[in-house]
């Protein structure tokens, strides 16, 4: 019963208008190839659910496949400065931006593990994000009278997260920082696994103690070496300074499509050479 | 003893290490590099039990050298002494245990008020700035928040910002030119830095500066500056230089 | 800077009327060297807090040293039947039973957690706990305007928590499962840890990913080897059946007050001997 | 084949064995071995893609033969295949993801209702029970709960519950006598156990049976019994007997 399967056959199981939650944060294990998948595939109006994104975030924006991103930050970091596809799907209405702090993002998917409509956040308190974003409400707590800010659940139809090492079944561990990936395994309704290796089950039952996302959770299991790139996934690999810099110069649809078309040997690679399990 | 060499970034890291107390719990998000360093510095300089946080989890990571182009990689999980979650860190600060947040922003006023987000219009902005980050909720609720900006200019200090993405808490903020602290409700000009005037400051900001007497800012010490070129050999504090 | 203290020293540190969050579950990992010091000191009105509680819950009960307990389940396991100290506690009035489901007592350590008021639990619809206990309440959902039910934040003062590893800064490692543990040692104000060994920092260190209360979290580590007993502690004991079957027959206040002085020399082993670090 | 040595034990273990279906997510609590032997029995039966939850955290762990006198010990975890904590099971349970949970209750009564709280007034109790642990929660949740009790008189089925602690996704209770089901709102006999009668069954239950045809409750296969014995040596599934 394995798990494994093809990056376009996964990607293909998106539907356009699903809300999506991206593992990794900003330039660090995000799911790339997954998303250049989608890109290729042209899908359209997505959700994007993430607390702190950047290149994926700003690929999906410049292909025109996103309608929402709930974040509380989108930008590359420091060195490479701000998400200019981003930028200007927001400042031309294509793009609706739910501005979060990051953690009303995490609040919202925790109300979405337990499955209820709304998240108390102790911290929202006064400014006008309350007032202008409709996800946001003051209530009267019922048992002192005080006033406390909710926010709405966000539950993601799919959770994609780029892992280190996921055995068929789907057991995956996480290496270095999980960021908010382990959360969204458990918030969103299916949840697929990219993977550097797909390891042996035997691998993964010697250091089970690590398992992040058990594999019972998961539903498709895609092995996609260097799926993070040009991000960075620890420890295989850093950002590719090159791609980035280059990235970000880009303006033009086929511009984009052609550094998308870039990695479409690298990214099924899987499918045309060793996908028997 | 008095360095007179340093730069603007040297000066910045140092005044903000300063700002940190022994024991205190500190926060530092993404691209954070300067504040980043400052907190090591003031762990190897008066504080060894300050507890650093930060995205990616690691708790008082030993080393920030291989930090490159991120505050929230996972060197800083590799090197630390143990693991605790971003999403922890958020909830410590919603309990008041979170001591110091430092944060960002593009646009403050005199009132204490942080933009992050828009210029412009909320839903349809001129500028789609990158948001806060946590500050909408770690400046109400850490005790002391830091904001630094490494620019200093009558955009950025306004008299009423465009959006308030937050306020709260806010302690100092640090720039190129000053540090300005918030207090009786306002902002209010805390030091100059040695290397600018009064004046220079004031045409630099756009609402008037608020003064009892004129301090300047303690210029890094030699140890201060041996440490910071140890500590940070590839010189990640000037990353927004 | 050491935080390992001394058994009574720590436990003078809880004050009458504390509400306190215990860890372990049921007979597993429960803190009763703490719990029998509480009783030596002759803690008074103490709120106990607890998923599952056994021996821990039933001994503070036959001392008269609790007011309320919030629980889901308060009972041995199978073989050793039910607490006749908190029954009685109950049935006669001296102590009221917060009775939860066990996952309430979770949402509710949850709130503590995020320092918000209540949480909602979707969960919790039908039946007489929601009407009979004014911890719960069903309001209108503001998004949706459907009923959800919220149960009330439980702020535990102090948690107590018994672990297998822990160095002297209060870096703690527990062995085996960690129940409601972690959770309660990010919902209380202090946090009380009791360890069957103090190991070195280096040890620590060396496996510092399976560290799951880090030591700034912590405010006292008190070293008592067997200081789950009669309760088991994985790997290293097992139940003491004869002690609780012992027990579990005991009805006046000197034979408790025996049995809890038989421990003395073992709970207090430290203070005597090597106390210095 | 049927076999014709058994105790009401292995009949009991081996109904509720039958009752789950290959690929559920299942979970028991504490004081449940008998449902925990069960589950295991039917992953090494028909069900081998079980996923099998409890209270320590262990998922599918591999033997029960270590568990003593729990069914919330550290030697579920020790021979899982991964580790997933109980707050994450009701989490799963509250998503609609939980197929299978058991449950016990002292008093049940013919309209589903489970009371694991009271006898007497609430607050000032006859008898106060241990409580339901997660049934207040599960019960609505989960798919299907299904309630083990191993006594069956006219106090424990009773017309009206004292309490209500839940009620809700309630689909079989197994007793030593026989199967109820849980359909049209009320509680049916599902199945009557080989070795009674439905008379007996009447005689010891407080409100009026329900059903259509008398089915009598099939006996443990040879092989189920082969693979009890292999299973639970210690004979845990007898723990309350």
């Amino acid at each position: 019963m394995t798990k494994v399967k093809a990056l376009n056959e996964v990607a293909a199981s998106v539907e356009d208008g699903a809300t999506l939650a991206l593992g990794g944060n900003v330039l660090h294990r995000a799911p790339m190839a997954f998303v250049r998948e989608l890109a290729r595939q042209e899908k359209r109006k997505l959700r994007v659910v993430k607390t702190a994104g950047a290149h994926d975030i700003d690929l999906l924006c410049a292909v025109g496949a996103v309608d929402q991103v709930d974040a509380g930050f989108v930008s590359y970091e420091t060195v490479y400065g701000l998400p200019p596809h981003y930028r200007k799907a927001v400042q031309t209405g294509v793009v609706k931006a739910n501005e979060h702090a990051c953690y009303t993002v995490i609040s919202a998917l925790r109300a979405a593990k337990t499955n209820v409509p709304f998240m108390p956040v102790s911290g929202l308190k006064y400014g006008d994000l309350i007032e202008k974003n409709d996800y946001f409400v003051v209530v009267e707590d019922p048992f002192t009278g005080e006033p406390v800010t909710l926010v709405r659940a966000i539950v993601p139809d799919v959770a994609v997260i780029h892992v280190q090492e996921c055995d068929k079944n789907g057991n995956a561990i996480i290496h270095g920082p999980k960021f908010e990936d382990v959360l969204m395994s458990r918030a969103a309704n299916r949840v697929i696994i990219t993977t550097e290796q797909v390891v042996s089950d035997f691998t993964i039952k010697q250091q089970k103690e690590r398992i992040d996302i058990p594999g019972f959770l998961v539903e498709a299991v895609v092995k996609v070496p260097k799926g993070a790139a040009p991000a960075a996934c620890y420890p295989a690999y850093d950002v590719d300074d090159r791609a980035l810099r280059e990235f970000l110069q880009l303006k033009e649809a086929d511009q984009i499509s052609h550094f998308i078309h870039r990695y479409d040997q690298q990214d099924h690679r899987e499918v045309r050479g060793e996908r028997k399990w | 003893m008095v360095n007179q060499k340093y730069r603007l970034s040297d000066l910045m890291t140092c005044v903000i290490a300063d700002m940190l107390e022994d024991g205190e719990t500190v926060f530092h998000g993404v691209s954070s590099q300067l504040p980043m360093v400052a907190m090591h510095l003031a762990r190897h300089m008066h504080a060894p039990h300050l507890v650093h946080l930060n995205i990616p989890g690691g708790v008082n990571p030993s080393s920030i050298k291989k930090a490159a182009f991120s505050s929230a990689g996972p060197d800083l999980v590799e090197s630390s002494e143990a693991y605790f979650q971003l999403d922890e860190v958020f909830d410590l600060s919603m309990r008041g245990k979170l001591d110091v947040a430092f944060l960002g922003g593009i646009q403050f006023d005199m009132h204490g008020n942080v933009n992050a987000s828009v210029i412009g219009d909320y839903h349809r902005p001129k500028v789609r700035l990158p948001g806060g980050a946590g500050s909408a909720v770690l400046i109400p609720t850490a005790k002391k928040a830091i904001i630094w900006r490494t620019k200093h200019d009558i955009r950025t200090f306004v008299k009423q910002v465009d959006f308030v993405t937050t306020r709260g808490n806010l302690w100092k903020i640090v720039t190129p030119l000053c540090v300005f602290i918030f207090r009786n409700n306002r902002l209010e000009l805390d030091s100059v830095h040695p290397h600018t005037t009064i004046e220079e400051v004031q045409e630099h900001t756009g609402f008037p500066l608020i003064y009892d007497e004129v301090r300047y800012t303690k210029a890094p010490t030699t140890k201060q500056m041996q440490l910071l070129r140890q500590l940070d050999p590839h010189d990640y504090r000037s990353a927004e230089f």
